[in-house]
C-alpha cells in the first residue's frame, strides 16, 4: 500500500497546473459565470482542451484518450478544481461516447466520436420519464421499427441542456411483452428531426436547465440504434455506473469547502466560532475519507475491475457531501443567503456570495435525486454488497 | 394545565385558514410574489378589515389587546398558506417597536394607521458586518439643534421598499458593539437623503438596502429614550422570532402532509412510494420533529406570556431553545420534504420548493441554530 | 392555553416536596443504591407510600387511587425525580393492576389489588418470549384448559424480576386457529406453581435482573383468567399504550443529565468545552421539548381521551434520549467510563461516577427494544397517525 | 498509487485470522476474560513464535522492522477476534516508548526480551485530573544523588497489575501542564513503594492504579533526554492510536457481518427481519461508515509512513480526523449492532456487546471524538 505521489506523478502534476494557469484565465472565467456568454465559453474552453489531447483522458486510447494511469487522472482532477477550471460536460464525452466506442459500429464511433471530441455536437441524456423517475426501467417512450426507421413516442424529463443540445441519447422501449428491464433500445436521435418540443422547466434555483422533451411521431434511421434491439437496458447500466462515480464530484466539493472556509475567515470572524468550526470539520473530514474511497475506487478500476456497487456508495456520499458544503456555504452567507440576482443574473443586493450560495443549494439539491436517487442506491448496496 | 385554544383563538384561527383557502392559491400566491409589489394591497385592505392587523395592539390605541398565544395563532396559519403579505414587517416589528418604545403621541400617530392597513412600515437593523448582533451597527445619529442627523447604510430590510416609514437603530453614543448608546428613530421613508434599492429573497419578499446620507430627523423622531433603544428593541425581536417559530411551524406542517399526501399517489416499481418503509419510518421522524417543535412553541409562548411573573432566565432559555428546534427540524423536514418529493419537489412549479425557502429563510431570521444555541449554552452552563 | 401552576397547584408541590424530603432519606437511598438491601428498601418506600395514600396515583380513587388532576400527576412525578426517590415498581401497580381493576371480576380485584397496592406481592410480566419479541402477537406458550384449571406449557424471556417475583401476568395461547392476534388470553400465575423453572439471564451491564422462565405442564385455576377467554390481545394492547407512555421517563431523563452537568462543573472544568456544552444542550432542548409532549398527552389523558399513538412519539423519543443522556455521562467519564465495580457490586477504582455510567449505559440499551422496539413503534405511527 | 498489501502483509493477516479462527472462540475468550491473570500466557507465547511481538522493532534489535501499515494489518485481525492479550500495552506501548526514547542499552535489555514474550509491560501516563492531557500530570521525580525518587499516582493503566516493568511519565521540571519538563522512567513493578490495585474494565482489560511512594530509581532509569520526554510520548501516542484505530475498523466490520447475518436469521412477522427496507437502508450506513473509516484508515496510515518526508501537520490531521471518525462510525455501528441484535443483543451471553464495550474502549482511549476535533479545527483553522 502505498499512495505518495512518484517523481513521475510530480512532473505530471507540474504539467498540468501550467497548462491550467496559461490557458484557464480570468477572462474566460468571468463568460463561464455569465449566462449569456457561457455555452460559446464552454465550448472554447473545451476546444483547448481537445488540441491538447486532454478532453476525454477516461477514453482508450485508441479512440482519442490520454493512457493514464488512476493517479493521474486523479492529479488531473484535483489540479482542474484547483485552478477552478470548468468540467467538460458530460453528456457526449463522459455518457454517450464511452457507450458508443464500447458497444457502437464502426460506422456509428466514425461518424459520432471526433464531433464529441471536439465539441462539435452538443448531447443530452433521455433516460428518465413523468413515471419512471428511480423506476428507470418502467419507461414508456415508444419506438416502432417502421421499414427502416423507428417511429418514437412519447416523452422524457428532467432532460439536462436539451434546449441547447444537438443530439439526445435515448431509452426507449421496443417490446413490451417481457420483464421491464427487457425490450428496451438505446437510441441516438438527432434533435432537429420534426415532431421533438422541448419544454423549459425551471428549477428550484429559478433557473432553466431542465427540460421535458416530447416525440410526437418522431422519425430515426435505424442505423442510429446502438447494439442490439431490445438489449439497450445492459448498455445504459454500465453507463449508469460510471456516471454515479462522477458524480460523486469529491474535487469539487473540496473547492467548495475552501471558498466557504476563505469567507468565513474573511468576514467577521466567523472561522473562530467553535461551533462553526465544528461544522466545518464534520464537513471536511468526511470529504478527506471521500477522497481516499475514490482513489480506492480509481485504483481498482486502473486495475481492470469495472465499478462496482462501491459507485453506488461514491454517490450517496458524495451527494451528501455536497449538500452539506453547500449549506455550510448558506450559513456563513447569513442574512444573505437567500438574496437573488435578477432575470438576467446580475446582483443588486451588493452580496454576491449570498446569491451564489442560494443558486448553488437548491440546484444542489437536486444530487440525490438524479443518477439514481439515493434510496435507490441503498436498495442497490443492500443487495449487491450486503446480500439482503 | 391546559393546552387549548380558546373560542377566539378558534374562530381566529379559522379566519385565517379561510382566507387562505379562498384568496390564496399556488396561481394567485406565484403573480404576487412576480409582481413590483410583491404583494397584494386588497389583501392587506382585507386583513384590516378582518381585524387581524390590531391583534397585538393595546386596546387603548384601538387593538385587539392580543397575548404571544394569539399572534401565535395568526402566524401559524399565514405560515401554511405561505402569505407573502408584510405582517411581520409592518405589525409585528414596526408597530411592534412603536407600541413598545413610543410614546403616548407615536402611538396615536402610527397605531391606528397600522391597524386600518393604512400605512406600511419596516425596521431596519441589520448592516453589512453585523451578522446577528443587534448591537454591532455603525449606523449613527448625530446631534443637531433638538433633532439628530443620521448617516449610514442598512441592509435586507424587509418590506423596505413598500415602507412609509422605517424605524432605525443608530448609534447616538457608545463604541463600536455596545448595547448602551443605541437610539430608535422614526424616519419618513421618502425624506431627502434617503436613498433605496431592492431586490429580492429567495422566499419571495422583496427587500432593500437603505443609505441614509445626512438625513435631518426632528427631536420627535426619538423613539423611546435616547441611547436605551437596545432594551426594547431585543424585546420586540424576542416576540417577532416567537411569532416566526409558529410560522414555520405552519411550514412543517404543511410540508409534512403534503409530503405524505405525495406518496401515496407517486408510483414507482409498481406501488406507491408510501409503502416502502425505508420512507415510512423517515416520514415518522419528520413527524415527530414537527411535534417536538409544537411542544417547545407552546412552552415558549406560554412562559412569554408570562414572564412578568416567570422566572425570565427560563423564558430566554425557552426561546433560544425553540429557535435552534426550529433550525434543526425544518433542515430535516426541507430536506425530506423535497428529497421524498424527487425531481418535481425541485421545480419552481410545485409549491413544496417555495415553502422550503421561506422556513430556510426563517432558520435564518434573528439568528440561526448555532447562534442561539450558543445563548443558551452561555445562560445554562456558564 | 395555560401551563401556569395555580395556587392550589403550587401548595401540592410544597407538600409532596416536603413529604419526600422527610421519607427519602439518605439511608434509605443507600440501601436502595446496594444490591444487597435494594429489595427490602424498596418495600419499604413503597409501603410508606402506600400509608401516605399516594402508591397509586393513576388508579381510580374507588381502588386506591389519588383523584390527582393530571398536573398534580406531573409535579408528583417531577418532585420524586428532584428528590432522588425511586420509582415504584410497575410490573404490580402499573401493569397488571390496571387490568385487573379494568377487566377483572370483583373476586379477582378484591383478592389481588390491595396486595398490590400493600407491596405484599411482587409481580413480574409474561409477554415476551424466544421466538416473539416485537412481533409479540407470535407467542407460542400454550394454556389448555382441563377441567377447572389451564395446563400452562412453553416459555417467556426477558422477565425482569421473575426471580424475585410472587406473581406472573402471562399472554398465553389458548387457540391457534385464527389470526394470530386472536385466541390469545390473560393469566394470572402463582410463582410457586409447580414446573415453573427460572433462568437468569446476565445483562451487558454484567447484572442479573433479567430471566427466562419456563413453563412445563404447570396448573393454573381457571379463575386467574382475565376476562374472557381468547380475548387477552385486547386487554394487553390497553396495557401497552400506559407502558410506553411510562417508559418515556422525561423527569429521569432530565435528572440524570443534572446530574452529569453537576459532575462537568466539578471536574477540571470541562463544563467549559463548547462542545460538550452544545453536545448537552443538544440533549436537554430535546428534554425540554419532549416534557412538555408528555404534558400534551396527559392533558389529553385527563379530558378523558385514551393515550393513543403519541404513546408511540413519547417511547421513541424518550428512550433516545435516555440513551444520549447516559451517553454524556459516558463521555464526562471520559478513562473511567468502563471501570467496572466487582461482582458484588462494591467500586475498587476508585471512579464510582465512572462505573455507574458504564451499567446505566449498558443496561439502557434495552430501553429502544423493550416494551415494543423503536421500530415497531414507527411502524405503528406510520400506519395510525399517517396512514401510510 | 496502490491499495493493495504486501504478500508478506497477506501472510501476517492470515496468520493472526487462522490464530482467532482456532483459538479464540467465545467460550475460551470468556474464560480468559474471568481469569485472575485476565489473559492467558500460552498465547503470549504463541505470539512470540508467530513472530508478532516483534513486529515494530528495529531489525539491530532482533526485530521485523514493520511499518505502520504491519501493524494495521496485525491490530485490524486481533480487533476481529477481540483478543485481549496485551499487545497494546506491552508491545506497542511499553516497546514502543523502548524503541523510540531509549538508548542502545535500554533497548538492548528490554526489546529482546519483549519480542521473546519474556517480559510485560505498560504505560503509565494517566491521572485523576488529565482527563486527554498528557502534560497535565503531577506524579513527580526529584532528583536524589544520580537518580530520582519518584512520588505520585496513576490511574487506568493498561496491562498495570500483569507488567512487570512500567514506563511513567513524571515531572522533572517545568509547570502543571507544561509540555517542557516531562520526564520518562522505567520502573521495576516490584520495586518497593510501588503499589497497585487492580480492577476490570467494561471490555475485559484488567487495569490497575499504581502508587509511587517514595520510589527510588536509578540514572539509568531514565528513557531519553531528561524533561524532554513529551516529544516521544506523543510521537508513540499517535502510532498506538492509529493501531487503535485499526483494531477498531476489525471490530466494525466484525460487527457489521455479524448483525447482516443475524438479520437473514432471525425472523419476526412471519419473514427475515433483513428483508425490512428501513433496516436494510440502516446496515448500508453502517457499511458506508465502516468503508470511510476504511479509507481514512489507509489516508492516516500512509501519511504517517511517509511522514519523514511529508508535511507532518497534514499527517498531524489525518491522525485526528481518523479518531474523530473512529468515534462516529464506532457509535453507529455500535448501537446498530445492539439495536437490531434487539433483546439477545443486550446480554451477556452474546458476543455482540462485548465488541461494542471494546469499540467504546478505543473511542475514548488518548482523546475521545470531540478532543481530536478540537485539535482537528484548532490545526485546520486557527
Amino acid at each position: 500500500m502505498d499512495t505518495q505521489f512518484s517523481a513521475e506523478d510530480l512532473a505530471f502534476r507540474d504539467e498540468v497546473r501550467q497548462f491550467f494557469q496559461e490557458n484557464c484565465s480570468a477572462e474566460l472565467r468571468a463568460r463561464l459565470a455569465s449566462k449569456k456568454t457561457s455555452r460559446e465559453a464552454q465550448v472554447e474552453w473545451q476546444k483547448c482542451l481537445y488540441e491538447r489531447g486532454w478532453i476525454a483522458p477516461g477514453w482508450p486510447v485508441e479512440h482519442g484518450g490520454t493512457g493514464w494511469t488512476a493517479t493521474q487522472k486523479f492529479i488531473f482532477e484535483s489540479e482542474r478544481t484547483s485552478a477552478d477550471a470548468p468540467d467538460v460536460i458530460p453528456f457526449g464525452l463522459k455518457m454517450v461516447g464511452p457507450v458508443i466506442y464500447t458497444f457502437g459500429t464502426e460506422e456509428q464511433q466514425a461518424k459520432f466520436l471526433p464531433r464529441i471530441l471536439r465539441s462539435d455536437d452538443w448531447w443530452c441524456q433521455g433516460y428518465s420519464e413523468p413515471g419512471a423517475g428511480s423506476d428507470l426501467a418502467a419507461l414508456k417512450t415508444k419506438a416502432e421499427l417502421d421499414g427502416d426507421e423507428y417511429l418514437v413516442n412519447g416523452a422524457k424529463i428532467w432532460t439536462s441542456g436539451a434546449h441547447l443540445a444537438d443530439w439526445i441519447f435515448c431509452l426507449v422501449r421496443t417490446d413490451s411483452s417481457g420483464k421491464k428491464q427487457e425490450g428496451i433500445s438505446f437510441l441516438l436521435i438527432d434533435m432537429k428531426t420534426p415532431g421533438i418540443t422541448v419544454n423549459p422547466i425551471i428549477g428550484l434555483d429559478g433557473g432553466h436547465s431542465l427540460n421535458e422533451v416530447q416525440f410526437n411521431e418522431v422519425r430515426v434511421p435505424a442505423e442510429n440504434l446502438i447494439g442490439e434491439q431490445d438489449k439497450g437496458w445492459t448498455y445504459a447500466k454500465a453507463l449508469l455506473q460510471h456516471e454515479r462515480t462522477a458524480i460523486a464530484g469529491v474535487a469539487g466539493c473540496k473547492r467548495v469547502l475552501a471558498r466557504v472556509i476563505a469567507y468565513a475567515r474573511a468576514e467577521g470572524g466567523l472561522i473562530d466560532d467553535p461551533a462553526f468550526q465544528r461544522r466545518l470539520s464534520d464537513a471536511e473530514i468526511e470529504i478527506m475519507a471521500l477522497e481516499y474511497t475514490e482513489l480506492r475506487v480509481l485504483a481498482a478500476l486502473s486495475a481492470g475491475t469495472a465499478p462496482g456497487p462501491e459507485s453506488s456508495l461514491l454517490k450517496i456520499k458524495g451527494t451528501e457531501l455536497q449538500q452539506a458544503v453547500q449549506e455550510l456555504w448558506m450559513e456563513v452567507a447569513g442574512y444573505y443567503q437567500g438574496v437573488l440576482p435578477d432575470a438576467d443574473g446580475v446582483d443588486h443586493s451588493g452580496h454576491e456570495f449570498g446569491s451564489k450560495a442560494c443558486i448553488s443549494y437548491m440546484y444542489g439539491r437536486a444530487t440525490t435525486v438524479y443518477g439514481g436517487s439515493n434510496e435507490v442506491q441503498k436498495n442497490i448496496i443492500s443487495k449487491a454488497v450486503l446480500g439482503l | 394545565m391546559n393546552f387549548d385554544f380558546s373560542e377566539e383563538q378558534n374562530m381566529l384561527k379559522d379566519s385565517v385558514a379561510r382566507f387562505v383557502q379562498d384568496h390564496y392559491d399556488a396561481h394567485s400566491r406565484r403573480e404576487l410574489v412576480a409582481s413590483e409589489q410583491g404583494f397584494d394591497r386588497g389583501n392587506w385592505q382585507m386583513f384590516a378589515e378582518l381585524g387581524w392587523l390590531s391583534i397585538p395592539f393595546d386596546e387603548s390605541v384601538g387593538g385587539f389587546g392580543g397575548d404571544a398565544i394569539d399572534t401565535m395563532v395568526v402566524m401559524q396559519e399565514l405560515g401554511k398558506g405561505l402569505v407573502v403579505e408584510p405582517f411581520v414587517a409592518t405589525v409585528l416589528l414596526f408597530g411592534g417597536l412603536i407600541q413598545k418604545a413610543g410614546n403616548t403621541t407615536q402611538q396615536e400617530n402610527w397605531l391606528s394607521r397600522v391597524i386600518a392597513g393604512e400605512v406600511q412600515g419596516a425596521f431596519a437593523f441589520l448592516e453589512r458586518h453585523s451578522r446577528f448582533e443587534l448591537a454591532d451597527i455603525s449606523t449613527a445619529a448625530t446631534a443637531s439643534g433638538d433633532g439628530f442627523v443620521l448617516n449610514g447604510e442598512k441592509t435586507v430590510v424587509f418590506n423596505g421598499l413598500a415602507a412609509d416609514a422605517l424605524v432605525v437603530s443608530a448609534r447616538t453614543a457608545g463604541e463600536a458593539g455596545a448595547e448602551d448608546g443605541i437610539s430608535l428613530l422614526l424616519v419618513d421613508a421618502t425624506a431627502p437623503g434617503v436613498e433605496r434599492s431592492g431586490y429580492r429573497l429567495m422566499d419571495g419578499q422583496l427587500v432593500a438596502n437603505v443609505r441614509f446620507d445626512h438625513v435631518e430627523l426632528a427631536a420627535d423622531a426619538l423613539l423611546g429614550e435616547r441611547d436605551q433603544g437596545y432594551a426594547p428593541m431585543q424585546a420586540v425581536v424576542d416576540n417577532v422570532t416567537l411569532a416566526l417559530c409558529a410560522e414555520a411551524l405552519g411550514i412543517m406542517e404543511k410540508l409534512n402532509s403534503t409530503t405524505v399526501e405525495y406518496t401515496r399517489t407517486r408510483e414507482q416499481f409498481g406501488v406507491a412510494i408510501a409503502s416502502f418503509q425505508a420512507l415510512q419510518h423517515r416520514m415518522v421522524d419528520t413527524f415527530m420533529a414537527c411535534e417536538q417543535t409544537r411542544s417547545l412553541l407552546y412552552r415558549a409562548v406560554c412562559s412569554a406570556k408570562n414572564s412578568a411573573d416567570d422566572d425570565s432566565v427560563e423564558s430566554q432559555r425557552n426561546l433560544h431553545a425553540l429557535k435552534v428546534m426550529v433550525d434543526r427540524a425544518g433542515k430535516l423536514v426541507g430536506d425530506e420534504a423535497l428529497q421524498l418529493h424527487g425531481g418535481i419537489g425541485m421545480t419552481d412549479e410545485l409549491e413544496v420548493g417555495h415553502y422550503v425557502k421561506r422556513l430556510m429563510t426563517i432558520r435564518t431570521i434573528f439568528g440561526n441554530g448555532d447562534y442561539h444555541q450558543a445563548k443558551f449554552n452561555q445562560l445554562s452552563y456558564a
